[in-house]
């Protein structure tokens, strides 16, 4: 049964790897990619790696995350 | 180090320095580069001297020094290399004193004497470089010394002449690299020897060797101006007078046919390329570029464009004869290597004359030239009939020795080559004397720069080195038999090129 | 770009994917067994958790040079923002987000105190709480509570690169190779390198976005 | 088949397709974040091939550890570097 | 800690951290102070290398495969004292060349770039590898975007971009080797992999490959090159000439002539191919670049093409290798050089087109005898080192019966006398009357001249290079 779970959720991820590269808004891209690292951080706990789970949700999504909403609206106030 | 590593590396210092010093002297400092000029000139000429006797005592003079593994710069000052080394340190002397009156009080002359002088150190590697490796180092070092002086006068058409130049030059050296890079990869590295060092390789390679020979005198044939690899060389006219005497006597071209000397006799060897069937052709390219070259010259108005067709013409004798096997020949075109030289840089220096003094540049102006300028017109007679072959001068006994050499390879056309040049000559060479004694004065000048003061025609400094070379033009006729003059030396190399021979 | 181009990529990347999976697919057991050499040697390097043995000891070396990579990020921002007048950001922040990181920073530095002493014997260690404490830092930022540094104050900087030099020191230091802690000490020195790892990592990560929002401020 | 196995392919896809985003032409931002998802793809395969055979394995964990760091850095530079292309000089 | 081996990295790393500490603009003394240092250290480890051999440095004690190591055959030696002697030299000359203009972070950005360098030439670890490969690029990258100028940010963003691809492909191929044999020590690996290898390898080793030809600039990858090295300050781009993209050359070869040696015989003329391409392409681009810098940035691009020349010629003669590594070397020294020597003209004419060079021999002649000496090298004219890289090049084509190689050596050293000789005729010429010139540090000029003449010297004497060289290789 788990396999089944570890299927959907890598199906989640590609999903949403997909749609935050397709996203043609920029915003929604961000969103998106959020919504993926937190899903990546899941399949790394489901891997049994809580180290890089932790890391990836508070860096990989997080921080990241941060940066990148912050880019758009400097991007947009940048000009 | 010995005394005999020494000295080829203080020969080639003694020009090497001076230059560097003289590129870091300020513009306006010129008694200290004079002073260093003539230091290096005479210093230089004092060695020579010393190497002249001692291998003539049968002494050996060399250097080696390892660049790579198995890849070595090689010096040796046999008498092959003297030969040349004397021509060029004499002439170099005369050379600096006329540069030094010519282009008195123009700019950029630390510059000049700078390269001036590298281009002299490279001739004395290119003379005494011991293998193809070294041989190639300098002679592309000259090229890189000699393109400053050719646009020294930053003019549109001196860097265009300049540009040619460089392409057919730095074309020439790749097709020599290649050349050379490939007898290394077939014989490893060997010096030069007397006899050449090929033969081993035997048959076996017949083919390949043709081909690098090919690689290998087109490479120095640019330099040697041999048709059809000439086109550089009227277009490297628009240097000035001396840089026009040095690359046409001693430095350029000289090294080219010193080149063919070398590769035919200590590479290959005169026996082996005979047996490879490569010196009939090289004959007949030489004969073509004989004839060629005198009959362009006589289309030339402007009057150092056809000394430079002349130049082409008589380059190729030397080319001749080494082409024609057998020791008379190479006697003759070994000493023609001396004979051009002083003869044809008399020439330039009196056509320098001429444009420094009259504004002189055309055949066409030079009617009554000889009444105003005496000495130079003399020095040019005698320097114009010593390149026809006229009796009692220099040409006459190169002329001489390469119909005997044509003889004796039993090439008879050759002889009927030279007979062709030397008419062709006297036709391009005359009707200039005729106009510079026989034809009235014209009303004015075309632009007088140094007026005469009574017996002193032009400047000191210009008129002694043509008068001086001129001397020698005659001197090295009329005593043509005796045991110092360049014939008697050309023999002693033939002699070790061919082992012994009979008159 | 034209159709054909993007056709070629996209065939190609196809092909990739197909080999890719292909060999993930069919692949030998591994040669070495290099998990049976950590839990081997885990007794001496100091540390209980195995993750935590190879980032700072086994292969503590790709650590010490991954700090100097986060340093050159900062520098690079840095470069590149235009220098701006440090003004507080206060006005445009909104009171709710002003309180909640009131609130919630002190709580990030506690988690990342905590994940920082775990290190050594569960999941967690310096990133994870360097992380937590940029977290912190940038939250107090949104809600304007803190200024831009587009230009590192000085004492800034020596937190940025403390944790850099008490690594280079511990690993220079010590006897024999690079990076060699004495068995006894290796626990201690671990967590000390951990220590200042978390400290100037937390401002490095919190430098990367202040030093980066400045640029909006600039403009 | 095990979980390892699994997130492995995963990740090869998900490397694929950063990388389709890096090469196709687009605005920077989907380049930056194609990067992003190429390399957790190349992490997912690190150490999902590592444990295709279930169990643990601290090694690539640890590698994985450094370079989610070293793309966080990349990518903040990167941001830093596309924000000041947008600007005008002045 | 005596072994000098691991303070090439710590030391860099330290007084990088330590000019960061002093702040913006600061550091440059103490960066002259290290190098030195560095420079003596590289010495003394190229001693101790042609002394006893191959030197082994496991950092930790631990050892591979479960620790990393350190090390340093004669193929390493010769970077490391390139490297530090060229940067020695370009810091000096950077010193001057930013007086005054208080260069963000240039200092710090140093020395985390020569860490990266030194760190990747002495590395034998695949997963290490990586990290070095991202420092060097992200310093790079941080080098070129010094001086914040919109044009520096979008080169460096696409040099950015385009070295992150590749990080990311290489990062994969290591994913798929440590999949196959659980380990990425390249000691470890040598003995266990073979010619029947399964597919992953070979997928593994084309990944690598191709991530590190694109960090090369290889031709086609090397479209990033021109305007990172062309819109970069002139100390940066030298660097990154002559340095940072020797770098992946470096490791391509190391991998290639070690653990991927089974599967490389093909491709060996892939490379060759392209390498043709590049020489021709790169100085058909430099013959009619209108900047100065960006002149000499395409000549790289030419001149990285005669380091892929060598690539089919490994497998049958020993010349091969080192023609690749004098070329390497002695442009490493030249191409510095003449990028030096541009700024310099830069600074003094305040325009870097061509054609304003009018004058400059007349008013910076012993610049413009740099830019001409280092041109000599680069058109494989003697005596210089470029000219032994060339003879070997072609001696080995010739060895192997491949003409077509020589044939392009030979071309490609006529093309680049084309672009030379552009600029020196140029400079030739006399100056406009309107033409004013900034004066010049002459420290800038001799630093720019000693690299050119270090290019020179060494085509009179690279014997003990060689022997270096020799010293066996690690795999």
């Amino acid at each position: 049964m788990t396999l089944v779970f570890d299927a959907l959720l890598a199906l989640a991820l590609l999903v949403s790897a997909w749609r935050a590269l397709a996203a043609p808004e920029p915003g929604r891209a961000v969103v998106l990619f959020i919504l993926f690292g937190l899903l990546l951080s899941l399949a790394w706990a489901r891997l049994s790696a809580p180290d890089i789970a932790l890391a990836e949700a508070a860096i990989g999504a997080g921080l990241t995350g941060a940066l990148l909403l912050d880019a758009l609206r400097g991007g947009r106030g940048g000009r | 180090m010995t005394l005999h590593e020494a000295l080829p590396l203080a020969v080639l210092a003694s020009s090497l320095v001076p230059g560097l010093i003289i590129f870091a002297l300020p513009e306006t400092w010129v008694g200290v580069r004079t002073a260093l000029n003539l230091l290096g000139a005479f210093l230089k000429l004092a060695l020579v001297g010393v190497l002249l006797a001692g291998v003539s005592a049968g002494q050996d003079y060399g250097f080696r020094h390892e660049v790579l593994p198995g890849l070595e710069l090689v010096f040796k000052a046999d008498a092959l290399a003297l030969l040349y080394m004397a021509l060029s340190t004499v002439l170099w002397l005369f050379t600096t004193l006329y540069a030094i009156g010519y282009l008195e009080g123009s700019p950029h002359r630390s510059r000049f004497f700078g390269f001036f002088s590298l281009c002299v150190t490279a001739t004395m590697g290119i003379a005494m470089a011991g293998n193809l490796f070294t041989f190639f180092m300098f002679y592309e070092l000259l090229t890189l010394a000699t393109f400053p002086l050719v646009v020294h006068r930053g003019t549109p058409q001196a860097m265009k002449g300049g540009m040619i130049y460089l392409a057919y030059t730095l074309g020439g050296g790749a097709l020599l690299l290649v050349g050379i890079v490939w007898l290394h990869a077939l014989a490893g590295t060997a010096d030069f020897t007397h006899g050449g060092y090929l033969a081993a390789l035997g048959e076996a390679h017949a083919g390949a060797l043709q081909i690098a020979f090919l690689l290998l005198i087109a490479g120095v044939g640019v330099k040697a101006a041999i048709v059809p690899l000439h086109g550089w060389l009227p277009q490297a006219m628009v240097a000035p007078a001396p840089v026009s005497a040095l690359l046409h006597a001693v430095a350029v071209v000289k090294a080219g046919a010193f080149g063919v000397v070398r590769i035919v006799y200590e590479v290959y060897g005169a026996g082996f390329a005979e047996f490879l069937e490569l010196l009939a052709p090289l004959a007949v390219v030489a004969s073509v570029t004989i004839v060629w070259g005198s009959w362009r010259a006589l289309f030339q108005d402007d009057l150092k464009k056809r000394l430079a067709y002349s130049t082409v013409s008589q380059v190729s004798y030397i080319v001749l004869g080494v082409a024609l096997f057998g020791p008379v020949g190479a006697i003759g075109g070994l000493v023609h290597l001396v004979h051009q030289g002083i003869m044809k840089i008399t020439l330039f220096f009196c056509a320098g004359n001429y444009a420094e003094t009259l504004g002189i540049h055309k055949v066409s102006q030079m009617d009554g030239a000889g009444r105003r300028m005496p000495l130079t017109t003399l020095a040019f007679s005698i320097a114009a009939l010593g390149m026809m072959g006229a009796p009692l001068t220099a040409g006459a006994v190169s002329k001489a020795w390469l119909m005997d050499g044509a003889q004796a390879a039993g090439m008879g056309w050759a002889i009927w080559v030279l007979w062709t040049s030397s008419l062709l000559n006297a036709v391009y060479f005359l009707p200039i004397l005729w106009r510079a004694w026989r034809q009235p004065a014209p009303a004015a000048w075309p632009e007088e720069h140094i007026p005469a003061q009574g017996r002193r025609e032009t400047a000191w400094l210009l008129l002694l080195p043509p008068l001086f070379t001129a001397a020698a033009v005659l001197v090295a006729g009329l005593y043509a038999g005796e045991s110092w003059s360049p014939l008697a030396w050309a023999q002693i190399i033939a002699e070790r090129e061919y082992g012994s021979w009979a008159p | 770009m034209k159709a054909l181009p993007r056709l070629a990529i996209l065939l190609f990347l196809l092909a990739l994917a197909a080999a890719l999976v292909r060999a993930v697919l069919d692949l030998p057991p591994p040669a070495v067994d290099l998990p049976a050499a950590v839990a081997a040697n885990l007794g001496k390097s100091g540390v209980e958790h195995p993750v935590t043995a190879v980032l700072l000891n086994f292969r503590g070396y790709d650590t010490l040079l991954e700090v100097a990579v986060l340093l050159i990020a900062l520098l690079g921002v840095v470069a590149v923002a235009r220098p701006t007048p440090q003004h507080q950001a206060k006005d445009d922040a909104n009171p709710v987000l002003q309180t909640l990181a009131r609130l919630l920073a002190p709580l990030l530095v506690l988690a990342a105190g905590y994940l920082l002493w775990a290190g050594g014997h569960r999941p967690g260690g310096a990133f994870q709480a360097a992380a937590l404490l940029a977290g912190a830092v940038v939250l107090l930022r949104l809600a304007g509570l803190l200024p831009a540094w587009p230009r590192p104050h000085w004492v800034l900087r020596l937190g940025v690169v403390l944790g850099l030099f008490v690594f280079l020191g511990v690993a220079a230091l010590g006897q024999g190779a690079l990076l060699t802690y004495p068995p006894e000490l290796a626990g201690a020195l671990i967590l000390l390198i951990e220590a200042g790892l978390t400290l100037s990592l937390g401002l490095i990560l919190a430098g990367l976005f202040l030093a980066f929002a400045a640029h909006r401020e600039a403009s | 088949m095990t979980p390892g196995l699994l997130y492995a392919l995963a990740g090869v896809a998900l490397f694929v397709l950063g990388l389709g985003a890096m090469l196709l032409p687009g605005p920077v931002l989907r380049r930056i974040l194609g990067f992003n998802v190429m390399g957790s793809g190349a992490f997912l395969v690190l150490v999902g091939l590592a444990q295709r055979a279930g169990g643990v394995d601290p090694v690539p964990q640890a590698m994985v550890l450094t370079g989610i760091v070293v793309a966080l850095a990349a990518t903040a530079l990167a941001l830093a570097l596309a924000r000041r292309q947008e600007q005008a000089d002045d | 800690m005596t072994d000098p081996l691991p303070w090439l990295i710590v030391l860099p790393l330290a007084w990088g951290a330590l000019a960061f500490l002093l702040g913006p603009g600061r550091g440059g003394a103490l960066a002259i102070a290290g190098l030195a240092v560095q420079t003596g250290l590289a010495l003394i480890l190229a001693g101790q290398v042609l002394a006893t051999g191959v030197r082994v440095h496991p950092v930790g004690g631990w050892g591979a495969p479960l620790g990393i190591d350190l090390a340093v055959d004669g193929l390493s030696a010769v970077m490391l004292l390139l490297t530090q002697g060229v940067a020695l030299v370009l810091a000096i000359y950077a010193r001057s060349y930013f007086a005054g203009a208080r260069p963000e972070g240039f200092w710090p950005l140093l020395g985390f770039l020569l860490a990266a360098l030194n760190a990747l030439f002495v590395s034998a670890d695949l997963f290490n590898l990586y990290v070095t490969l991202e420092l060097l690029t992200l310093a790079a990258v941080g080098l070129v975007a010094q001086g914040g100028g919109a044009a520096q940010a979008s080169a460096a963003l696409r040099y950015l971009l385009v070295s992150l691809a590749a990080s990311g492909v290489y990062l994969l191929g290591v994913a798929l080797i440590y999949a196959t044999y659980g380990t990425v020590s390249l000691a470890t690996l040598a003995p266990l992999i073979n010619g029947d290898a399964p597919l992953a390898v070979w997928l593994a080793t084309g990944l690598v490959g191709v991530a590190l030809l694109a960090k090369t600039a290889l031709f086609p990858f090397h479209f990033w090159l021109p305007p990172a090295h062309g819109a970069a300050a002139a100390p940066v781009s030298a660097l990154l000439s002559a340095l940072v993209v020797k770098a992946s050359f470096y490791l391509l070869l190391r991998l290639w002539l070690g653990v991927f040696a089974p599967f490389t015989v093909a491709a060996g003329w892939v490379l060759a191919g392209l390498g043709a391409a590049a020489i021709l392409w790169g100085s058909w681009q430099a013959i009619h670049a209108r900047r100065i810098k960006l002149l000499v940035a395409w000549s790289t691009v030419a001149q990285l093409g005669y380091l892929f020349l060598i690539f089919p010629l490994l497998g049958s003669t020993a010349l091969a290798l080192q023609a690749g590594i004098m070329q390497a070397v002695s442009h490493g020294l030249a191409k510095a050089a003449m990028f030096a020597a541009a700024g310099i003209f830069l600074k003094a004419t305040g325009r870097d087109e061509v054609d304003s060079l009018a004058g400059v021999a007349g008013r910076l002649p012993l610049t413009l005898f740099a830019f001409a000496l280092a041109g000599v090298t680069l058109m494989g004219l003697p005596p210089s080192g470029g000219f032994l890289a060339k003879w070997l090049l072609i001696d080995a084509a010739l060895e192997a019966r491949l003409w077509p190689l020589a044939a392009v050596v030979i071309s490609g050293g006529l093309l680049a006398a084309v672009y030379v000789f552009r600029v020196l005729r140029q400079a030739f010429l006399l100056a406009p009357d309107d033409s004013h010139f900034h004066p010049v540090p002459r420290s800038m000029e001799w630093a720019a001249f000693a690299l050119a003449a270090a290019s020179v010297a060494l085509g009179l004497r690279g014997v003990e290079l060689l022997q270096l060289l020799a010293v066996g290789r690690v795999t």
